[in-house]
């Protein structure tokens, strides 16, 4: 414990501000060795103000024994530097501890300190709000009874041995030379005890020193338990039993109390694997404030040693480490490992056994279609009355003579190229055998490619495609470009007023409206002709009915009509039985899906009735 | 200051393009030139999101990321169709007929597995939609509608039956009709915020 | 030829009366600019998902969509930018950051410029990659391709599709579906929309898609836009039931 | 069948298999195959916007020294400078001017093209469906006309409102006005009618590309048999 030099009251040793007066404590700061703090262990649960009265009178016989230990963790605090010697003799308790002795000498000194410092107290506790006063208070008794238990824990496993005061001879601190006792053969031990120990955060360590108080209660009810059977000697003699019997009754330490923090359990293991093997002796001097800070100071509570200490006479029993501290610590250092690492990603479980029906109908179509395309036969075209839009789209082709120019367009995928070749070969064989010129132009790279395909699947002469770039951009300049030679259009291609028809063969939304808004408006009457896949028939019908298309078919089955119309025979890759066949797979999945969820509502429904 | 230059870019571009369409004639010149920088700066913008994204796969080798070796596929296949049209030219009809062979069958495979993941998804249309006006309609249209794309109905001949099945073929003008307006007014009022500024998709 | 005229007129007032309807509401909703708006649930819940990936230390993957190659983004492409402004910002110190991909070029370079500036904000451009802004693919089945092992990735939180998405992105939905991920989706493509309306992608119908700002609350000229877009219904419903009706007595020929 | 067929033949069949082999869960072939499509399309786009759009429109006229196209060129190649910095991490905001140039284009270019190429032309069809014209039926009254000119108006204004935000203040914030929920939940029919056909379709056109692979699949195997 420190004492504030402002308004003499007592404050943590790492604690920088008092808490009482809020005067800044910066020159008391300091964090080597350890608090005994064992000496307030028998304090009774007394408030601030009787704590100040308490020292100002001198002390009565009942509490020497605590302020001589308070005192050698007070002189240990104040020399810094040099450590008070380690064995106190009994005799000289009685004299009037060292800190006491310099309050008093320097309230003489200044003429009214001490009065004035009373007085600068109360007036600090007058200007305090009640309820402040209270927090404070509880703040503080909350810590004394903290203190208390552990006392009353380390009374009971222990005799009273006499205190061994915190330094050694040769500088070292005492608890190291405890802890170096344990694993004499630890070398390395010394390089950890020169690095100056960083204090950890308080706000961190705090709610593992809640869980590990009530870890300790449930512990130290067991271990009256196991100490009464056993002797003092065998708890000294062989560690081991006594501490694996405190481990086995002590519950499962939370693995992971350092919340969503901790890594997936497997790598944790590993991590912490390796923190295993860091000896024992090399962690415990880098964390002894840390240990102190959980409110278990070091020498006052049992250890759960793993290896065998050199040897076990002369191990001092009050270096017993509960299993819970050394979990502790261990959290603490992984947490440290890991700062600045990346952390892994979490993973999503994965949701098996959702793909089955998915699997299943996909199959069955497959089936189905396999079936159909090799066991039957292909059925003989039948004569179908053509829908009106490829209706109007075949009397435009019908009006077209020798030597008129056509702008076949091609904007459409390769996915869907077996669709559009079935459409449109029929009508480019006609438009060929009709003596039109045509031109093929295309806005998609891989337009290059899939025209020669066309070419060849309509059995018309391959000739150039042109590239026209930049999509709306580029249909918009071609549109307006009216002297012919342009940067944006390619060469071989007219101004597109002069061209008779131009034949858009498309399968997407975004390039059939491209061409009807930027080039449309600049089209007389209009020379747009469409043949689309069947995914885009609902968009055009509202264009051709505002007369914005000179016509269109949208499909493999109104292509089928078209040629027949124009007289051509459809491409003999176009199998209806088989598209019919997955049209009827479809029709009858559709019809499942009305019926499982009419039977699913119809269930829900039962099983509320007999409750209502 | 450097928040308004893109601003007053964006909207000056817009400006002289709606006022070269209205006016026609004296500003086509100019217009044919601006939408070819546009054109070529659209290219590029291809061409440069390309390279970042072998880049990126290329960072993903090096630092053997997991799932690299799909990295190595795409880089892989990149250089040799990239290279191979540089060299050979893009014309080059065997160059073509590599590149035929390669996309056409993914393309054409990938719109066949859409065919089959929605025979599954139909099933459950109404199971995830619930019964509502809007599905209900949908599921018996799209019944109506794969009745008639079987062509079986039509090959009777019956005039009646034809008149129908012309006049269902038309109905859904409607609806799609009213969904290109209502997209067309929603697509129309970010075009002006892009103009005025209000709308910045370049990153404020 | 009188009809291109009209139609050029008509266009003309559209535009004139959405700049006219903008301002207004930007006026008049500043003070409480989101305020007697409809939520929409769909992005409400990218709310949560957001807080949730932070808690749980896992990855929030968006999907920007795609765009035609070597094009200017219009519009439509820029819908998902509004959440992924808003996931970079809350990701920034997470364990693991948002990844963004794009199918196109331009879309790219703003998603990795919108997480940049994110970074810059909170003063850790050094915590910054460019890896958290790619390219997935430069043609739309290239960009599917290469969103599918992002979604299939170990430790997401959830997928957001939103912006120009093909009707192919199902396979994304499957997949996000399979492993039980919550899929937030919105397109301005109308096919991509009925198929995604097939799976439990948590869907954003027709122009919510472009509302984005609005509903996350995270931009006023996104709200004032949605009000702005009310009115210009209210006015093309009176204006095509008044249109009608001139039609109908001649007196529009 | 030659060598060179046969070798990309099983290129193709491995590659999708690869990517079928998804349905038996996420595994190494279905992420090896999504890597290697990433690399080649990325190679490929790379290669042609170098050949067909840097080359010859950024660095071609730069060579043209004192030109008009040089000092013209100087713009966009300072503007793809600065993206270029983006690669390094701390020179990223380097990108700032030239991403908003982009973003100024698009939104201008899209706001024409939008209200002229979508907005104008859709409310005026609905509205020019009400023209005496078609409402006219050889004298007498084209009632058929008048309906489905009705019912389109009705619809698209629901479908419209579906979507309306505005809040009424009498339910605190909590709800719309009644009269936009009854209005919005007819426009959910027509909303569900449009989704129902566009799922229709790209499941078509899903199935279409499945049988064209297994069918491309079988010719081969037929073809290698045949030898």
């Amino acid at each position: 414990m420190i004492l504030c030099p402002h308004c003499g009251k007592e404050n943590l040793p790492q604690a920088t501000r008092c808490v009482h007066c809020g005067e800044d404590l910066e020159e008391l700061f300091r964090i080597e060795g350890m608090e005994d703090n064992s000496a307030l262990q028998e304090e009774p649960d007394i408030s601030v103000a009787d704590l100040l009265e308490s020292f100002r009178n001198d002390s009565s016989p009942k509490d020497e024994e605590t302020r001589s230990a308070d005192s050698t963790g007070q002189a240990y605090v104040s020399d810094s530097g040099a450590e008070s010697n380690a064995e106190m003799p009994a005799e000289e308790e009685e004299q009037a501890p060292e800190w006491l002795a310099r309050i008093r000498k320097r309230a003489q000194q200044e003429e009214d300190a001490a009065g004035e410092l009373t007085r600068k107290g109360n007036s600090l506790d007058a200007a305090r709000s009640e309820d402040h006063r209270g927090r404070v208070d509880e703040e503080f008794a909350n810590w004394i009874g903290r203190i208390r238990e552990n006392a009353r824990r380390e009374n009971l496993l222990m005799p009273k041995p006499a205190i061994n005061s915190a330094a050694s001879e040769e500088g070292v601190p005492e608890w190291l030379r405890k802890v170096r006792e344990l694993q004499p053969e630890a070398e390395d031990g010394e390089q950890f005890a020169e690095e100056p120990a960083e204090e950890p955060a308080v706000e961190e360590v705090e709610p593992e020193e809640e869980q590990g108080e009530a870890a300790a209660q449930d512990q130290a009810q067991e271990t009256e338990s196991v100490v009464e059977q056993t002797s003092p000697e065998e708890i000294l003699g062989d560690t081991e039993p006594a501490a694996e019997a405190v481990s086995e009754l002590e519950p499962e330490p939370e693995a992971e109390s350092a919340g969503e923090k901790a890594q997936p359990a497997d790598e944790e293991d590993s991590d912490s694997g390796d923190a295993e093997e860091l000896p024992e002796s090399a962690a415990a001097p880098q964390f002894a404030p840390v240990l102190e800070e959980l409110g278990l100071a070091a020498d006052g509570a049992a250890l759960e040693l793993d290896e065998k200490p050199a040897s076990s006479e002369e191990l001092s029993a009050d270096l017993l480490l509960l299993r819970r501290q050394k979990e502790n610590a261990q959290i603490l250092m992984n947490l440290i490992g890991e700062e600045g690492r990346g952390i892994p990603p979490a993973k999503t479980q994965r949701v098996s056994g959702r793909g089955w029906y998915r699997l299943i109908l996909g199959a069955f179509l497959l089936l189905v279609l396999a079936a159909v395309l090799v066991f039957v036969p292909e059925a003989k075209p039948k004569q179908i009355e053509n829908p009106a839009p490829a209706v109007a789209l075949k009397d435009v082709l019908d009006r077209l003579a020798s030597g008129d120019k056509v702008l076949v367009v091609l904007e459409y995928q390769a996915a869907t190229s077996p669709e559009l070749e079935q459409i449109a070969a029929p009508v480019l064989r006609e438009l060929e055998t009709r003596g039109a010129e045509l031109q093929f132009l295309t806005t998609h790279p891989n337009g290059l490619w899939l025209a020669d395909a066309l070419m060849r699947a309509a059995e018309i002469p391959t000739r150039e495609t042109a590239f026209l770039a930049g999509g709306r951009l580029g249909v918009l300049a071609a549109a307006l470009n009216s002297e012919g030679n342009s940067a944006v259009i390619p060469a071989g291609i007219e101004e597109l007023q002069k061209y008779d028809l131009i034949l858009l063969l498309e399968d997407s939304q975004t390039d059939i409206q491209n061409w009807i808004e930027q080039a449309g408006p600049w089209l007389s009457a209009s020379k747009l002709g469409v043949l689309a896949s069947s995914q885009n028939e609902a968009l055009l019908l509202p264009y051709y009915d505002a007369g914005q298309l000179a016509g269109f078919a949208a499909g493999t089955l109104q292509g089928r009509v078209l040629a027949q119309a124009l007289d051509q025979a459809p491409l003999t890759s176009a199998p209806s039985r088989a598209f019919q066949a997955g049209l009827l797979v479809m029709i009858a999945v559709i019809l499942l899906g009305i019926l499982s969820k009419a039977e699913a509502d119809s269930s829900a429904r039962h099983s509320k009735e007999p409750e209502a | 200051m450097k928040k308004t230059i893109p601003i007053l870019v964006a909207a000056a571009a817009a400006l002289f393009i709606l006022a070269a369409l209205i006016l026609g004639e004296p500003l086509a010149g100019w217009l044919e030139i601006v939408l070819n920088w546009a054109v070529i700066v659209a290219s590029a913008a291809l061409l440069v999101a390309i390279a970042t994204l072998i880049l990126t796969h290329l960072r993903n080798i090096v630092r053997g990321k997991r799932g690299f070796i799909f990295s190595i596929i795409l880089i892989s296949t990149f250089l040799v169709s990239f290279i191979g049209a540089l060299v050979l030219g893009v014309d080059n009809s065997a160059y073509l007929r590599w590149v035929a062979a390669i996309q056409l069958p993914l393309e054409t495979s990938l719109l066949g597995l859409a065919a089959l993941v929605m025979t599954a998804a139909a099933l459950q249309i109404f199971r995830s939609r619930g019964w509502s006006l809007l599905t209900l309609t949908f599921g018996i249209s799209a019944l109506v509608f794969l009745v008639i794309s079987l062509g079986l109905l039509q090959a009777l001949n019956i005039p009646v039956l034809t008149t129908v099945i012309n006049y269902l073929q038309r109905l859904p003008m409607i609806g799609a009709r009213g969904l290109l307006i209502g997209i067309g007014i929603g697509a129309l009022l970010m075009g002006l915020r892009v103009v005025l500024g209000l709308e910045r998709p370049w990153g404020e | 030829m009188n009809g291109m005229i009209t139609l050029d007129l008509l266009a003309l007032a559209i535009v004139s009366l959405a700049l006219l309807s903008l301002a207004i509401a930007l006026l008049t909703s500043r003070k409480h600019p989101y305020r007697n708006l409809r939520k929409n649930e769909a992005l409400l819940d990218a709310e949560k998902l957001m807080h949730e990936a932070a808690e749980k230390g896992l990855r929030l993957t968006i999907g920007l969509g795609v765009n035609q190659v070597s094009s200017a983004p219009a519009p439509a492409n820029l819908a998902g930018l509004p959440v992924l402004r808003l996931m970079s910002r809350r990701s920034v110190f997470n364990d693991q950051p948002a990844q963004a991909l794009a199918g196109d070029g331009a879309l790219a370079a703003l998603g990795q410029l919108i997480v940049r500036g994110k970074y810059q904000n909170a003063l850790a451009t050094e915590l910054f990659k460019p890896d958290f802004g790619l390219l997935a693919g430069a043609t739309p089945y290239a960009y599917l391709a290469g969103l599918l092992p992002e979604v299939n990735y170990r430790a997401n939180a959830g997928v957001f599709l939103l912006g120009s998405q093909r009707p192919e992105t199902i396979l994304a939905a499957s997949l996000a579906e399979q492993k039980d991920l919550p899929l937030v989706a919105g397109t301005d493509d109308l096919s991509a929309q009925a198929v995604l309306l097939a799976t439990n992608a948590r869907l954003c119908l027709g122009e919510d898609a472009l509302n984005a700002g609005a509903a996350l609350e995270s931009d006023p000229g996104a709200a004032a836009s949605v009000r702005a877009q009310d009115w210009l219904r209210v006015l093309a419903v009176l204006g095509l039931l008044a249109g009608a009706v001139l039609k109908l007595l001649g007196v529009w020929q | 069948m030659n060598p060179m067929d046969i070798v990309l033949g099983v290129i193709g069949i491995a590659l999708s298999v690869m990517i079928f082999s998804y349905l038996l869960g996420d595994n190494f072939f279905f992420r090896a195959a999504l890597y290697i499509l990433v690399g080649v399309s990325s190679g490929y786009a790379a290669a042609v916007l170098v050949t067909k759009v840097i080359l010859p429109r950024l660095v071609e006229p730069l060579s043209q020294n004192g030109t008009d196209a040089f000092w013209l060129g100087l713009v966009p190649f300072v503007l793809c400078v600065l993206l270029v910095l983006m690669l390094v991490p701390r020179t990223v905001k380097a990108g700032t001017l030239p991403l908003a140039f982009l973003a100024g284009t698009g939104a201008a270019v899209a706001i024409a093209g939008i209200s002229r190429g979508t907005l104008a032309p859709q409310l005026l069809s609905v509205v020019n469906r009400f023209s005496p014209e078609l409402l006219r039926a050889n004298a007498g009254v084209n009632w058929g006309g008048i309906v489905e000119a009705l019912f389109i108006l009705l619809g698209v204004i629901s479908v419209l409102f579906y979507f309306h935000h505005r809040l009424s203040r009498k339910s605190a914030g909590t709800q719309r006005q009644l009269l936009v929920e009854g209005i919005s939940s007819v426009g959910q029919i027509f909303l569900g009618i449009s989704l129902g056909m566009l799922f229709v379709g790209f499941f078509s056109a899903a199935l279409t590309a499945l049988i064209a692979r297994m069918l491309w699949l079988k010719e081969f195997i037929l073809a290698l048999l045949a030898g």
